[in-house]
């Protein structure tokens, strides 16, 4: 299975990456979403191994997480990566959108002015 | 435990948070600003002091042991890093009284500002990589919010582009945080250039540091990941191009000096023919750019490039020697670029216009203004005994003392295309007869001069003071190739294997 | 007393400004006693050193750097700080007559007194750093000088042209003056003169000296650099005199004489030198004869001067340092003379072109004289100082160092030079001073201010007296120079008459003579073709080289830097797949083994295998809304996985996230329009195809090859098992996430916030004026933009575009 | 938009729902799934709920709260409990419990309380983002490049 996950988030890089060669804003964020996807992904890979239906809660007789529960601090971490992205996202969201009515243009070709020699 | 260090940090998100729930009291906000931003600058330089008497200051979040926890670590580069920053976000302030207006200061022009202070200052802190990461976001969305501050045309186009390309470099970043986490299970610098070190094949590593040097080389805006970086700086306020321009390609480098220089040692020697063809690409392309403009702001950007060549060169020439007069590079060039768009800024304010056609006049208009330009310009094409001298002089003899002859060459070629296109803007701002008639223009007042000239004044006591400025900068390069001080100072005399999971004091 | 004196009048430099508030003329002898006293004190020690005594002085300064502040005083320096000390004072009482009505006169004594603080720095230090230290400032100050009329575009371009020539040369010498450094282990001069023998066997020694000639020949404008010297004239006559005859041009001259005891003798010194030297000395007096301008003469003729100096620097033989220092002293004495004489007849009659004078002698009688003596001197006739050291010159000439035919060329070449100075000099004396008055003079021309001739007059004055009796003393003053030089017991005698009748006396006689016949041929020579061949003009392909550069860099950076988003990605991708790329095929799948699938269960397979399809989907949709619809399948499917495989804190979170993300971006994208263009070629598609499709391959394999390459431990082991003892909590992530990771989370919700911010910032602080769309209404943003409360009016527009289409549906 | 009536009572009866759930999700957070994130998520989302089916000005009304000071005062709320170790000579965020877990709630330290910071600021940022993205329309109505119906059909 990680073999197949690791191609999973090589075609969400690829995906993400072909939609920010584009020329559309909108395809430019769905092509930062798929990247910040594929990015959560490969560090979910990046665990304990992948680990069916034992997530890391402390189980009440043992009074600790079994060993082999899922590894709890990749999850942390991608929480976190999470978060951070969704802030990030909905601020390129909003720039490309004023920067959409402000060009007028969907176009990123359009919006060459600022290093127009 | 130094948990002294963690003030830096709360004293500017606090201040900045209360300063978002006051912002329609301007006075108030103002005077949150610059006593947050001064005490900033007082403690940078009490751990200045302070490290080169004790050594590297350690202290632990919440308290959990080192690797479990999180790290703030300062050594001799994080402190002048911090103080450099505290430095140029109250000149920045002081210019931004004199010249942002109300409107921004409404939607939290200064909060941002104190925000980015919080970011790069935590940025410079942490000793852990993961951490090192959440601060990066924090600095890096302050500067979107403070580059797209005014929403005029050319900052949302420009800055639509500077936020797609720092969050690419962001997630490579993230990738490449995964990425160590799952090779070597730890998130702790010490603690990764404890086990890195232990690994003997090491070629995924090296994949895996390919990632590192994209990431902070975008940040950094090293070629040919630096685009992002002259389509932006020229469109927001002139404090806050003069604040990025003198601070944010720098904290790329100090991630790449950190990172490389502790985490990475192995892979640095590795990778360091491939950082010093990046070097000088990335100085070529730059001045080339930088030749080629014809507004005072988009030259000075193009500079900024063209001088992170200069910062990467003292990596990839791997030694001390190398990474001295990089970090000394970077000191001095964190002092002058801010103050060359300062100064720029300020005639470009007066004039109305950053177009070289349309300005001129300034050196018989402003003769202060003059003056501190031609020092700033001529410390930055590192005309002796000014500070940026001393740099470019440390790096070729460093180059020299590895027999890099040619990124040597190619450093020494590009400060005098450096200094021609400095010369360019010399000639049209100042020394040309004025465009228009000048006589209705303002006065530059103590506002527009002072900040300015503080800088000047720190660069000029920076070249007279060279030498402890190098042993500071020497003490701070070895501090940051010493990993086995760092893991005992870190982790304690036994490693971080050794180390279990409790609430240290 | 050395440091002192570099010091002082580096800090005096500011007093210059006095000019702006004190009487003009007087200020000039007020501020010239500062040079005077400079000369006092080393004239002072003049006995010590000609007694064979070397002063130095040391201070510590950035020690790592092997940069010292130290200075040494032997019979070399002490000549040259003479020089720019003396010649300085004339200097600075000229100065205040010849600008006496010029509102900047005090930046000017300000430039004057830095440039000369640069040059007594130069000529003193004994630190290869601080020589180049003083020698960068000299460029400095002399751009500054020759740029003080900044209004007209020529002074810019002449300055700028001096600057990127000399600054050019300087970084060469610096890394020359490195590397000569590395080789010798030390950076103090005597110390690397004393390492000669060692230098000269390094591998270091070709390069470290032709990066020093490099210096030495920009700043001592030899061929192919002479051409900033001319243009260098733009400057107000004293800085030409001063920097441009005296001082700062002889800086090369300076250095190849301090390092000619470590590094000559070889054939690079030799044939380099000698080499340049003659073709410089040639080219400057040939050109000075077809100059009309008269400060362009005396330019080229100085360039001519130190091509002749270069060339005695170079050619080795027992009387060439002595002609050097020789030459070096009679050059200053008539040249500095000549340029504050020429600026007199300038400031008088309004023109310096030879065309446009004539007849001078008689409305400017004191001014003709002088001129008429120093001219002489520079053509070397008898009795004047001039000829003493052309005599020297012939001598070294005649008794070079130089290989057998090799050495009647020079020769030829110093006679040659010496017919065609006689000629410069009678063009100049005859086209300004006598003939018919000129044409293109003002009315009324008359004798300059007593002051202005104040310095001619001392300098042909000894020009003429030395000659006449102080030749023993003079010798006595130089022959410590030439020990510097020359450090094996030359002596240098001096003397007018010779007492028998040498080849060099016939041939300076013979040069005399040829150059009074060619005086009648002047007009002809003068309208003669260019010797060069047309395109060879310094000023030419200065211009040309400016200028492609910039054209060339602004297409170059039009091309890369040319605005569009996604060639910068394509950059950046190609960067990330350049760097992970080849350690990752070349050595990142060692001892991999393929996985069995066998633990793969349907549910995770199906919403894996969902996740391309949905990217796949999200790439070819053709509407916004398909597009944001089919990207939200993905993450809907990657919290599926989060489920399967033990993740359920980030499953909600992802699930809620990618809500919200989809929800906002409905509402500001989902609305028009609706349809995606087709704005790129298939040739562009399948390029982008190709580069994703790489960076999807790396970012697969690099994942793969870390997931199955585990080589530690990972640290959660212990959160796990100490989440609830320590962090009293059973959900291991959370305890993590609020505990012992909290300041992770803590910078995350500062990102939220800040983003927020931001975003608030930028849709309601717009610029007041947007630019206008189509013919509607212009917007009108209403007057509270902070949006606590939206305006009133608001909410009939809500009504109004309450029907938006993709909710609708 | 806002004109659903199905919306507008599925999000009236959600509110409440949506609202506990969140001090449910919130409180448990740090023995079960949930904590400050997905709690302030859930919370926001209620809110949002509201703002589509209402409309952002009718929200504004019903639910006067500056949501941005309410991210402002969330954020120095997780900072402040940290504050505790850095004046007692400790580390900074350095967790203090109370002795004896409180009913029904659990353990209660400043962890938890940190964990209501960044709950307070997860609800104050996302509704703040919905209430501003959703006013847009209504600040600044679409001046867009007129759009023919056909190419709005085929998606409808």
């Amino acid at each position: 299975m990680t073999l197949i996950l690791s191609l999973v988030v090589g075609t969400l890089f690829a995906g993400g990456i072909y939609l920010m060669l584009r020329r559309s804003v909108v395809k430019l964020i769905l092509g930062l979403v798929l990247l910040s996807h594929g990015a959560n992904l490969l560090l979910f890979l990046m665990g304990d191994g992948l680990i069916k239906a034992r997530p890391p809660f402390v189980k009440p007789e043992a009074g600790v997480a079994p060993p082999d529960s899922a590894d709890p601090l990749i999850q942390a971490l991608i929480l976190t990566a999470i978060v951070i992205s969704f802030g990030l996202l909905t601020f390129v969201m909003a720039l490309a959108y004023r920067a959409d009515q402000a060009v007028e243009s969907d176009d990123l070709d359009a919006m060459t002015s600022t290093d127009r020699l | 435990m130094a948990h002294h260090l963690f003030l830096p940090l709360i004293v500017p998100l606090l201040s900045a948070s209360v300063a978002t729930i006051i912002v329609r009291q301007h006075g108030w906000v103002r005077v949150i600003a610059v006593a947050a931003t001064l005490f900033n600058l007082g403690y940078g330089a009490w751990l200045l002091v302070t490290i080169a008497a004790t050594g590297r200051q350690v202290t632990q979040a919440a308290g959990w042991s080192a690797p479990f926890g999180i790290t703030l670590v300062a050594d001799g580069l994080s402190a002048i890093m911090l103080v450099l920053t505290a430095l140029l976000t109250l000149v920045t302030i002081g210019y931004s009284f004199a010249t942002v207006d109300a409107r921004q200061e409404r939607f939290y022009y200064y909060p941002l500002l104190l925000l980015l202070l919080f970011g790069c200052s935590g940025a410079f802190l942490t000793g852990d990589l993961f951490n090192l990461y959440v601060w990066f976001e924090i600095l890096l969305v302050a500067s979107f919010g403070l580059i797209t501050l005014g929403g005029s045309r050319g900052q949302l186009e420009g800055g639509l582009k500077y936020v797609v390309l720092n969050l690419f470099g962001s997630i490579c970043f993230l990738v490449g945080a995964g990425l160590l986490y799952g090779v070597a299970g730890t998130l702790n610098m010490a603690h990764l250039a404890e086990r890195l070190s232990t690994i003997q094949d090491a070629s995924l590593v090296t994949a895996v540091a390919g990632f590192f040097l994209v990431a902070f080389g975008s940040k950094a805006g090293l070629a040919p990941l630096f685009f992002w970086l002259p389509t932006s700086y020229h469109t927001p306020n002139i404090a806050v191009t003069a604040l990025f321009g003198g601070l944010l390609t720098k904290v790329g480098i100090y991630a790449l000096y950190r990172v490389f220089g502790t985490v990475f040692q192995s892979e640095l020697a590795r990778l360091a023919p491939l950082i010093l063809v990046v070097a000088g690409v990335t100085m070529v392309v730059g001045v080339i750019g930088a030749m080629a403009q014809v507004n005072v702001r988009r030259i000075l950007a193009f500079h900024i490039v063209s001088q992170v060549g200069y910062m990467a060169m003292g990596l990839g020439l791997v030694s001390v020697a190398g990474m001295t007069a990089g970090i000394l590079f970077m000191a001095h060039n964190i002092v002058v670029k801010t103050a060359l768009f300062l100064i720029g800024g300020a005639a470009e304010h007066l004039t109305g216009t950053g177009e070289l056609k349309q300005m001129g006049g300034m050196a018989r208009r402003e003769p202060m203004l003059a003056l501190l330009w031609l020092l700033a310009s001529f410390a930055l094409v590192g005309v002796p005994p000014l500070t940026g001298f001393f740099g470019k002089l440390g790096l070729i003899q460093a180059g020299l003392a590895q027999e890099q002859w040619l990124i040597v060459g190619v450093a020494a070629t590009v400060s005098l295309f450096t200094l021609f296109s400095m010369l360019k803007i010399w000639n049209e701002v100042f020394w040309k007869k004025a465009y228009s008639d000048l006589s209705a223009m303002p006065r530059a007042g103590v506002g527009l001069l002072a900040p300015a000239a503080v800088l000047v004044a720190v660069s000029i006591a920076m070249g007279i003071g060279a030498a402890p400025t190098l042993e500071y900068s020497a003490l701070a390069a070895e501090q940051v190739f010493d990993t086995a001080s760092l893991v005992r100072d870190v982790c304690g005399p036994n490693g971080c294997e050794a180390v279990e999971l409790a609430v240290g004091h | 007393m050395l440091l002192t004196s570099v010091l002082v009048t580096f800090a005096a430099a500011p007093l210059g400004l006095l000019a702006r508030y004190l009487p003009r003329p007087p200020i000039g002898w007020i501020l010239a006693l500062l040079p005077l006293a400079a000369f006092a004190a080393f004239a002072a020690q003049a006995p010590a050193i000609i007694a064979g005594e070397r002063m130095s002085q040391a201070i510590p300064w950035v020690a790592a750097m092997g940069i010292e502040l130290r200075f040494s005083l032997d019979g070399l320096s002490l000549l040259f700080t003479l020089l720019v000390s003396g010649i300085g004072t004339l200097i600075f009482i000229y100065t205040a007559y010849y600008l006496a009505g010029d509102p900047g006169m005090g930046r000017f004594y300000v430039y004057l007194t830095v440039f000369m603080g640069s040059m007594l720095g130069l000529v003193l230090a004994d630190n290869v750093l601080t020589l180049f230290i003083f020698w960068e400032l000299t460029s400095v100050s002399s751009y500054l000088l020759v740029g003080y009329k900044h209004d007209y575009a020529d002074a810019r371009r002449g300055a700028q042209m001096g600057l990127l020539v000399t600054v050019g040369g300087g970084l060469a010498l610096l890394v020359g003056l490195v590397l000569l450094s590395t080789a010798a282990g030390s950076y103090t001069i005597s110390e690397i003169i004393a390492a000669g023998e060692q230098l000269r066997a390094s591998s270091l020694y070709t390069p470290a000296l032709l990066l020093i000639f490099l210096g030495c020949f920009t700043k001592s404008a030899q061929f192919p650099f002479h051409f900033w010297l001319p243009n260098a004239m733009q400057a107000p006559t004293p800085a030409s005199a001063y920097l441009h005859s005296a001082t700062m041009v002889k800086a090369g001259v300076y250095l190849l004489a301090r390092l000619h005891p470590a590094l000559s003798e070889t054939p690079l010194w030799i044939y380099t030198l000698t080499s340049v030297g003659a073709i410089t000395m040639l080219i400057g007096a040939v050109v000075a004869n077809r100059r009309d301008d008269i400060k362009g003469l005396l330019a080229y003729s100085t360039i001519s001067k130190l091509g002749t100096m270069v060339l005695l620097a170079g050619m080795g033989g027992p009387e060439a340092p002595a002609a050097l220092v020789a030459t070096i002293l009679a050059h200053a004495l008539y040249k500095g003379a000549l340029f504050m004489l020429a600026g007199a007849v300038d400031h008088e009659a309004g023109t310096r072109s030879l065309s446009q004078l004539g007849g001078l002698r008689r409305l400017m009688p004191w001014t003709a004289a002088l001129a008429i003596l120093s001219s002489l001197s520079m053509a070397g006739v008898p009795i004047l100082f001039g000829f003493v050291a052309k005599e020297e010159q012939l001598y070294a000439a005649v008794d070079n160092g130089l290989p057998a035919g090799l050495d009647i060329v020079v020769l030829i070449a110093v006679v040659t030079s010496a017919v065609f100075g006689v000629l410069y000099a009678w063009r100049l004396v005859s086209g300004v001073f006598f003939g018919p008055l000129g044409s293109g003079m003002k009315a009324h021309v008359h004798e300059a201010p007593a002051g202005m001739l104040v310095g001619p007059a001392v300098l042909t004055t000894l020009s003429v007296i030395l000659p006449l009796g102080l030749l023993p003393a003079t010798a006595a003053l130089l022959q410590p120079a030439v020990n510097a030089i020359a450090d094996d017991g030359v002596k240098i005698s001096l003397y007018l008459i010779p007492s028998e009748l040498s080849l060099p006396l016939i041939l300076s006689m013979t040069a005399l003579l040829i150059g009074a016949v060619l005086t009648r041929f002047e007009p002809q020579i003068a309208a003669a073709p260019s010797p060069l061949p047309l395109w060879f003009n310094g000023d030419r392909i200065y211009d040309a080289a400016i200028n492609g550069m910039l054209q060339g860099a602004t297409s170059f950076t039009r091309t890369l830097q040319n605005g569009k988003l996604r060639s910068y990605m394509t950059w950046a991708v190609l960067a990330l797949v350049a760097v992970v790329m080849p350690p990752l095929v070349l050595f990142g799948f060692n001892g991999l083994v393929l996985p069995n699938l066998a633990g793969v269960g349907p549910f995770e397979l199906v919403s894996a295998l969902l996740i391309p399809v949905g990217v796949l989907a999200t790439l070819r949709a053709r509407s916004r809304l398909g597009a944001i619809i089919a990207s939200s399948i993905v993450g809907a499917m990657i919290a599926f996985l989060f489920v399967i495989y033990s993740a359920p804190d980030l499953a909600l979170t992802q699930l809620l996230i990618e809500t919200l993300a989809t929800v906002f971006l409905m509402l500001l994208f989902a609305v028009l329009p609706v349809g995606f263009e087709r704005l790129t070629s298939d040739s562009e598609r399948a390029r982008d195809g190709l580069i994703a499709g790489l960076a999807g391959l790396m970012m697969a394999g690099v994942a793969f090859a870390a997931a199955s390459n585990m080589q530690f431990a990972s640290i959660s082991q212990a959160f796990r098992a100490e989440s609830r003892s320590q962090g009293f909590g059973d959900n291991v992530v959370n305890v993590i996430l609020v505990d012992f990771r909290g300041f992770d989370t803590m910078g995350e919700i500062v990102v939220l916030f800040i983003a927020l911010l931001g975003i608030y910032a930028m849709l309601r602080l717009r610029p007041s004026v947007e630019p206008t769309r189509d013919d509607e209404e212009a917007p009108t943003p209403p007057a509270s933009l902070d949006g606590a409360t939206p305006p009133e009016h608001g909410q009939q527009e809500q009504q109004e575009t309450a029907s938006e289409p993709w909710l609708k549906a | 938009m806002y004109d659903s009536i199905i919306l507008r009572t599925v999000a009236r009866l959600m509110l409440p729902i949506l609202l506990l759930l969140s001090l449910f999700m919130l409180v448990r957070g740090h023995n079960l799934p949930g904590g400050g994130f997905i709690g302030g998520l859930l919370a926001a989302s209620a809110f949002i709920l509201q703002i589509i089916a209402y409309g952002p000005v009718h929200v504004r009304r019903i639910i006067p709260v500056n949501f941005l000071g309410l991210a402002a005062v969330g954020v120095i709320f997780a900072a402040v409990w940290g504050l505790i170790g850095l004046v007692t000579g400790q580390a900074y965020m350095l967790a203090f419990w109370l002795k004896e877990p409180i009913p029904g709630i659990g353990k209660l330290g400043t962890p938890v309380l940190f964990d209501i910071g960044v709950y307070l600021t997860v609800i104050g940022v996302t509704t703040q983002l919905a209430l501003v993205l959703a006013e847009e329309p209504i600040l600044y109505p679409l001046r867009r490049r007129p759009v023919s119906a056909d190419r709005v059909a085929p998606e409808a």
